[in-house]
């Protein structure tokens, strides 16, 4: 998930979701960066209104219905 | 033998009927037999006019079809066990599954008469039959069937099986059934068997459930989802789900963690106080607890 | 299953789907395709909305609905 | 409801959930503390599974589940 | 979670939520305080509707809720 | 998801998923192959654990729909 | 979030979760990183298992919104 958890935090800090980008957080992070995953994440995001599935989420109880189940 | 067969005299025109079915059956990928049994010919003349274009009905002689068949050879001839009774030859180069939901799709009811074998359970429905009360109970009752007179009219009391599949349909159940207007046979062209490139069909092997195929596409397609979400690999369906993962992962973290980020503080705040109401609820003093809290 | 994903792919990529492509994409997967599932699986999925049918899986999750329930 | 928080703080710090406790948590925080209901708390308290109960409200949707329904 | 139920304490004593304050209320629960948890929580409830949130809690029955799902 | 169900139809057959096998496949439904996605679906398979992956339900709010309703 | 985020691709990479690498992260993102909060991020995952706690998000069934509503 280190790759989709990298795109969030470009998106919160409003930099452009690109490959170099991408790939500078990872490095940072000491991960061993795969150029095909990158470029297959910021495809798969083009179209995508991240806004949107993050608070999509936010309506699921995160950790909690665990017990629910 | 064959100084017999020498002998024989076969009239010309069956070598030519057996010619033209020879050349019917090299013709197409599929040949079935279908039963054609108690069709009118002006339905079967029908029948073969709707499957123009598709599929081709040839009805003839059973020995001679029997014959092109064993001439053709190729396994064609294992088609033969299925020849009996009234039964005509059916080919297409198209899909013998698609051949055959044409052929049941294409199937009407119909009336059945005394003599004839039940081509499954006959079930008379519970309910009213809206004839008048008189001798026709004693009749349903012969048939089988439970009933009595009820409100003025003849009721059957419960659903009722009055023959098994293959049972020979009496003179009196027939009638009765004639009275309640029920057609419980399906008329059409039957579809026995499919010699298709090399492989024999029979038609319980030809009956597709789609409804079964559908499920499969769904779960295939789940499947897909499954494993692009939890190998997290993103396509364009899936890159929104793993967006809302990877946010419900930070979330649940964040609050078992109890991390101080603006985004989590109210669902923070909204945790700390579902954990004093359990708390409180577990508390049997109501001294101890304040007045919101009270049971 | 491996029959139902070819044709899964097929309706993606938009090609017919087949007898012949459907044979063509399971070859290539190395599957020892069985000419009749192929007759059944083209002659059954002619009555199955494909996109429905996926768009209906991705409202019910497998697996996790009865976890859920 | 501040009464009842005090004694998740001693929970958590390790501390003993005892009336002195209590009252020192709550004077800090400028409550004025009735030492009956201190008392009465610290005695309901005694046979109380405190991290139970604890674990059982996170398994309810912190406010999420209201979107969910 | 002791931060956070130090802070709804304040928030019901009606005392100002600051750091001095709630510092002192963990302090005398014998809590090990850490100054920047206490920053960012301070920081982080700055905006959020403290009552409105609890509200928002106790629209989901406590406990209970779960075991609906 | 024509890329992930290629993956599938290997998994299935038992052929070995590599870049060439899945090219293979979706060369021969017709897709336009693009070799990033197929070198970063290889990576990302590299380590699952395929028939387990399928059969968990992507634990997301994938009734994220559901969840709006 | 950002900084959770953060947190989880260190988790992930397998780097150690300091407030160097974490800067270093938020950083490469063009974050306007707050020492106090990252400071407060390490002190609150200090004792937490980060695996398990992502986890229980993934317990949360995708359905499961759909299971309360």
């Amino acid at each position: 998930m280190e790759y989709v958890y990298a795109a969030l935090i470009l998106n919160e800090s409003g930099e452009e979701l690109n490959e170099e980008n991408l790939t500078n957080v990872l490095d940072a992070a000491g991960v061993d960066v795969e150029e095909s995953r990158v470029k297959a994440l910021v495809a798969a995001l083009e179209d995508v209104d991240i806004d949107e599935a993050v608070e999509q989420a936010a309506a699921v109880p995160a950790g909690g219905a665990a017990a629910g189940g | 033998m064959s100084a017999e067969r020498k002998t024989e005299t076969i009239p010309k025109w069956k070598e030519t009927e057996v010619a033209e079915l020879t050349d019917f059956v090299d013709n197409y990928s599929s040949v079935g037999v279908v039963n054609i049994t108690g069709i009118p010919s002006k339905q079967l003349q029908n029948m073969r006019r709707s499957l123009h274009g598709s599929a081709e009905l040839r009805v003839s002689r059973n020995t001679l079809v029997e014959r092109a068949l064993e001439s053709v050879g190729d396994g064609f001839e294992d088609l033969e066990e299925y020849i009996s009774g009234q039964v005509g030859l059916i080919g297409t180069n198209d899909n013998p599954f698609g051949l055959y939901k044409e052929l049941e799709a294409s199937k009407s009811p119909a009336p059945i008469s005394a003599g004839e074998i039940a081509p499954n359970e006959i079930t008379i429905p519970e309910g009213d039959t809206g004839v008048d009360p008189g001798p026709f109970v004693g009749e349903l009752q012969q048939a089988g069937a439970a009933a009595r007179i009820m409100d003025g009219s003849i009721h059957v009391t419960e659903d009722s099986l009055v023959a098994e599949e293959g049972d020979e349909v009496s003179p009196e159940l027939a009638n009765v059934l004639a009275e309640l207007g029920m057609e419980p046979k399906e008329v059409g062209l039957d579809l026995r068997a499919v010699y298709s490139d090399g492989v024999m069909f029979e038609s319980d092997e030809l009956a597709i459930d789609v409804d079964e195929y559908r499920a499969d596409v769904e779960r295939a397609a789940a499947f897909g989802r499954n494993l692009s979400v939890n190998a997290v690999y993103p396509t364009e369906q899936t890159a929104p789900l793993l967006v809302s993962k990877a946010t419900g992962e930070a979330k649940s973290l964040g609050l078992q963690a109890a991390i101080e980020s603006p985004d989590l503080a109210p669902d923070l705040v909204s945790k700390a106080d579902a954990q004093v109401r359990t708390l409180a609820a577990q508390i049997d003093d109501e001294e101890a607890l304040p007045e919101e809290l009270r049971g």
